[in-house]
């Protein structure tokens, strides 16, 4: 019956072709030389350099991981945030804001994964189990499940504009989530309106206030065991 | 209709359906791939080709369900691709599937599409008269109807909407000889009266006499310009 | 047609539908209360159930929310009658608003007799401390069982639309419903914890979950409204 | 053809389905795990979690098997596809026994997947006192999950294709399965409670829940092989 | 289909589809009330009359997915009341409804509808072949096919269940030109070879061309004989 017009084939996505040519400039070549050592020297100062903390002692080096983690995935959400919206609000609605934004909410979950993988592990040192249900935890836990709806959504049938103006409208809202995740902490205690029995000194300060707002809504038995 | 353009300031001069150079991509298979049409106001035209062509498509399209992908679809003056909603308002599309609510009685179905453009009780009832389901049928919920009934019921809505550009996919299909007979006298009336219709269909004898021109979708593209009768 | 009419026939024919298939009555008010009841049989352990009362229901209520919507939505793929609201012009903000009042009205008739349930099955009962006695504690009761419904319906809706007539939407509407009510269901758990005075929470402490409550219903309203054309837009 | 063979070519059938269209991995996984986190913080009290933790496992997976079983039936009937096997004269009982092992994988999978879930975010941990060491409490683990998983799977079936093609059967579906699982819900809990030790539960209490679950799952096996013809058809 | 009773042993004397005062009744209302209806094998009858007749009851009936509430129906010697389970191995419907597998191939349905009866891979593709899906379309999900497209497949599946009484409920409707030639041929040669086909539809001009009889249907009754050719 129909027999296919080469017209009809003409957008179909060719195979990628494999190229022996590099993508990257002299710009991008100087960018990554320098990303490298700069990797090297944080990876040094963070393993060796740095002194180990007095309570949690060698353990406490996970926080050089855990902390820059969640921030590349905030970035990475608040790119696909940015991207959804000139997506949506730019006269011309190019696909590749669409594309910007759902590579980048790939990476924010990634991210995600590791400071979810690599806090719970951290948990396990500090306060002898893998999870807690406080506030900061909770909030990153929905934040993860919220992308991977968004991924799930791309991944919907449909055309490309249709999906592209889908996703858009849902990585603008879930993009709310962040402040929800980064203020949970005190929000939480706001609305709980509860002293809190933090009070932790010396260098254990900044550490501390996680740890001890995390345990604050969960058991007291399982608060902070540095020490 | 009173937020949108009234009718009367859509009626423009000149074609009322102009697709050039069109594309529209489903998934990734541009399911029409470089389609050119052009339709003045009170033409019946009938789109033909083998299954598969992209004559859904085509109407999916110009109801403004599809975005195009490539090249200019303006209908009634408006661009299809920045002022769908302008479009929309003036559009009837009958397709594949009925658009009913099964749970509700046919009058309650006709009812609530006439009345969200609001026409009033006389003219709903005579679209379903209209349809031959004014009768008995009128209080069945549409999910007892049998298949013709359901596509009458459809239609009957489609009447009651009053649209300035009608979009029918297979209109015959399912329809006895009485049904064909009023949905073509229904149609020609309507042409008459300075609408214009698209008409995708198998049924090339009974669709052709009703048409007055008939255009050929062969592999997503329209390129003929159809057969002036 | 104003926006608002349009609206208005439509959270009409959404409860007529409702009215005839009597879908509320005879399924969701049974499977929600045997949600209860199940909930009731998996924590059957000492002292527990009567702390955690307030925090089922808005459970059961959530669970029974994923199914209406459901069911909201399906009536209108099932023959493609989503496509022809769409082709016939209506504005995307009337279906929005239409669809999530019938919505919070089915959702508050249920919350009402899960309340009731609740109140036979895990002997809750209404704080008549302080002040003003009971009549503070219903107004707060109240109060957040309106602004959680609207909170609900708007999620909702706006998730059902998005979902709506793709293949494993039924699987896909719960992925993104959950996480975004998680702050209604912490905060209307909260809040009746609150008026009926479990673990010794007091009625005062509610309001400001109350306002968590409005602020959230207000929001995804107005978001939902404006971004609910482009969702269900090619 | 025997009923087995058809009933294999159904559940392979069943299975392609899935990894065509993921349904399971990319959105019924996700949904049991924002189930379990929002059981969690909805029952956030002191050394509740721990205790309840298994229960909730179990409570996640029905809900689960709901929405797999709905969806199980849903592509049956998108197209009339029931009808056309009822037609085609194939065998009620091989209809049954394909949905029903097509049905028993994917929840298998689930579980394991969600007692992780569960030992990484409830802290649970497998028993190892007594005299094998853990070894016993993961026998006993595993031959829970297979039996309960079994009875779950036979009943979802059961009720599913009763429930297939009836208007609003999105909402019937629950109201018929949820009390009829309940002693699976049970059960299960409990024997999981014996592997883990919640609450000083010894291994050895565990195999009599066990006993419960086989004989379930072997009564609604063969109950639901033999009644299923009747209930499908007119 | 080893465990039913083998065609041979069915290839009864007599009439293949014997109705004798048949009712049956959907809710409440009796969609068939009175049918006397006796086809011979090879034979293959138009089924015509009006929307809401009760073609589709009819043809629903025979393929036993509807109860006899009163009178009796014999297929292929068995009674429909009692013997359900052993007509429906010999006997293949077209409902309104495909039946398809949405999110399966075109090739993997044919499959699996063909081998559930036993049918070997060369008799699987011949009868894709046969509908026109066997190349380009084979391995794309029946899901983003066309209407026509499917409804071929939907044949497709039907060819390789080899049945000995075909039930089509309007096998025409949205099949291209070619389709419907192939459709017919297609029955034509099934009827040669002993098959008994029932075909309801509304396009008189092809179906009657095709059909050997022609019998109407009126508000839920088949009483005419039906007028020989
Ligand atoms: C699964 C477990 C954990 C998760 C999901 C988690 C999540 C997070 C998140 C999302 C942030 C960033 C907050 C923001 O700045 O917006 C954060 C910060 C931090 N976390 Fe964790 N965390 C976990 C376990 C831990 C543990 C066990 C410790 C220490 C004992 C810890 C210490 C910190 C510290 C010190 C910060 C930076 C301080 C701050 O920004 O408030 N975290 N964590
Ligand atoms: N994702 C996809 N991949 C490949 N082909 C596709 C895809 N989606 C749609 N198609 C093809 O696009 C075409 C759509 O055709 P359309 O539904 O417009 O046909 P039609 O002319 O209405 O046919 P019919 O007469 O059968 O109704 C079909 O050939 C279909 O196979
Ligand atoms: N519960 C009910 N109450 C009243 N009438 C009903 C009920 N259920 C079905 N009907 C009627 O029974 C008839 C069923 O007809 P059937 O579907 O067999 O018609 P058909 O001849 O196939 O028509 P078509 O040509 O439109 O496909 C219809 O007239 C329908 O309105
Ligand atoms: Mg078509
Ligand atoms: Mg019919």
């Amino acid at each position: 019956m129909t027999t296919i017009d080469p017209a009809r084939t003409e957008l179909q996505p060719s195979e990628p072709q494999p190229s022996r040519r590099s993508t990257g400039t002299r710009a991008t070549r100087l960018v990554g030389i320098g990303c490298i050592t700069a990797m090297g020297w944080l990876v040094a100062f963070g393993l060796g350099f740095s002194p180990a903390d007095r309570d949690q002692k060698e353990s406490v080096r996970i926080l050089y991981v855990h902390v820059p983690t969640i921030w590349l995935a905030y970035l990475a959400f608040v790119v696909t945030a940015v991207s959804s919206g000139l997506y949506l609000f730019t006269k011309k609605q190019s696909l590749g804001w669409d594309r910007a934004a759902g590579a980048s909410a790939e990476i924010g979950v990634a991210f995600v994964a590791v400071t979810l993988a690599v806090g719970s592990l951290w948990g396990r040192l500090t306060w002898g189990v893998f999870w807690q249900w406080d506030a900061r935890l909770t909030t990153t836990a929905l934040l993860f499940v919220t992308y991977i709806g968004y991924l799930a959504v791309r991944r919907l049938g449909g055309s490309h504009q249709q999906r592209a103006k889908r996703s858009a409208v849902l990585g603008m809202i879930a993009v709310v989530e962040i402040p929800l995740v980064h203020f949970s902490v005190k929000m939480w205690r706001s609305l709980l309106a509860e002293a809190l029995v933090a009070n932790l000194d010396g260098d254990l300060r900044w550490t501390g206030s996680c740890c001890s707002a995390s345990s604050s809504a969960s058991s007291p038995s399982r608060s902070c065991t540095s020490g | 209709m009173s937020p949108a353009p009234s009718p009367s300031s859509a009626t423009v001069d000149g074609p009322v359906i102009v697709l050039d150079d069109v594309v529209a991509v489903l998934g990734q298979f541009p399911a029409l791939a470089g389609a050119f049409l052009t339709v003045e106001r009170g033409e019946i035209v009938l789109l033909r080709g083998p299954n598969g062509a992209g004559k859904t498509t085509l109407l999916r399209l110009c109801a403004g369900l599809l975005p195009v992908e490539r090249g200019t679809a303006t209908i009634l003056g408006f661009d299809l691709s920045t002022q769908r909603e302008l479009v929309r308002p003036h559009v009837g599309l009958l397709g594949h599937q009925n658009g009913l609510y099964l749970d509700l009685s046919v009058r309650e179905n006709v009812n609530f599409w006439g009345r969200t453009v609001g026409a009033s009780t006389d003219e709903i009832h005579a679209a379903m008269a209209r349809m031959g389901v004014a009768e008995r049928l009128a209080d069945i919920p549409c999910r007892k109807l049998s298949a013709g009934q359901k596509r009458r019921t459809s239609l009957a809505c489609l009447v009651a909407r009053r649209a300035q550009v009608w979009l029918l996919d297979e209109p015959h299909a399912g329809l006895d000889a009485t049904g064909r007979d009023e949905l073509d006298a229904t149609l020609a009336q309507a042409a008459g009266s300075g609408a214009t219709i698209l008409v995708a269909s198998h049924e090339l004898e009974r669709a052709g006499n009703l048409a007055t021109r008939s255009v050929e979708v062969i592999a997503g593209q329209v390129t003929a310009l159809g057969d002036k009768k | 047609m104003s926006t608002w009419k349009v609206a208005c026939l439509i959270a009409a024919k959404d409860l007529r539908v409702e009215r005839r298939s009597k879908i509320v009555t005879n399924q969701v008010l049974p499977f929600a209360g045997i949600t209860m009841v199940s909930f009731a049989f998996a924590l059957d352990k000492q002292n527990v159930l009567d702390t955690v009362a307030p925090g089922l229901i808005w459970l059961a209520t959530t669970f029974s929310l994923l199914i209406l919507v459901q069911r909201s939505f399906s009536i209108e793929t099932d023959d493609g009658a989503l496509d022809a609201m769409r082709v016939a012009g209506i504005d995307a903000r009337a279906i929005f608003l239409g669809k999530a009042m019938a919505l919070a009205v089915q959702l508050l008739v249920l919350e009402i007799l899960l309340l009731f349930a609740a109140v036979v099955f895990y002997g809750e009962s209404i704080q008549s401390s302080g002040a003003q006695g009971p009549v503070l504690a219903v107004v707060l009761l109240v109060t957040t069982l309106v602004s959680a419904t609207c909170g609900l319906a708007a999620v909702g809706t706006l998730y059902g639309g998005l979902a709506a007539g793709f293949k494993g939407s039924e699987t896909l509407l719960p992925l993104l419903t959950l996480p975004a009510v998680a702050p209604v269901l912490i905060g209307a758990t909260k809040a009746v914890e609150s008026a009926v005075g479990t673990a010794g929470a007091v009625v005062s402490e509610g309001w400001q979950w109350v306002g968590l409550l409005a602020v959230f219903a207000v929001a995804f309203g107005i978001g939902g409204a404006l971004a609910f054309g482009p969702l269900i837009d090619e």
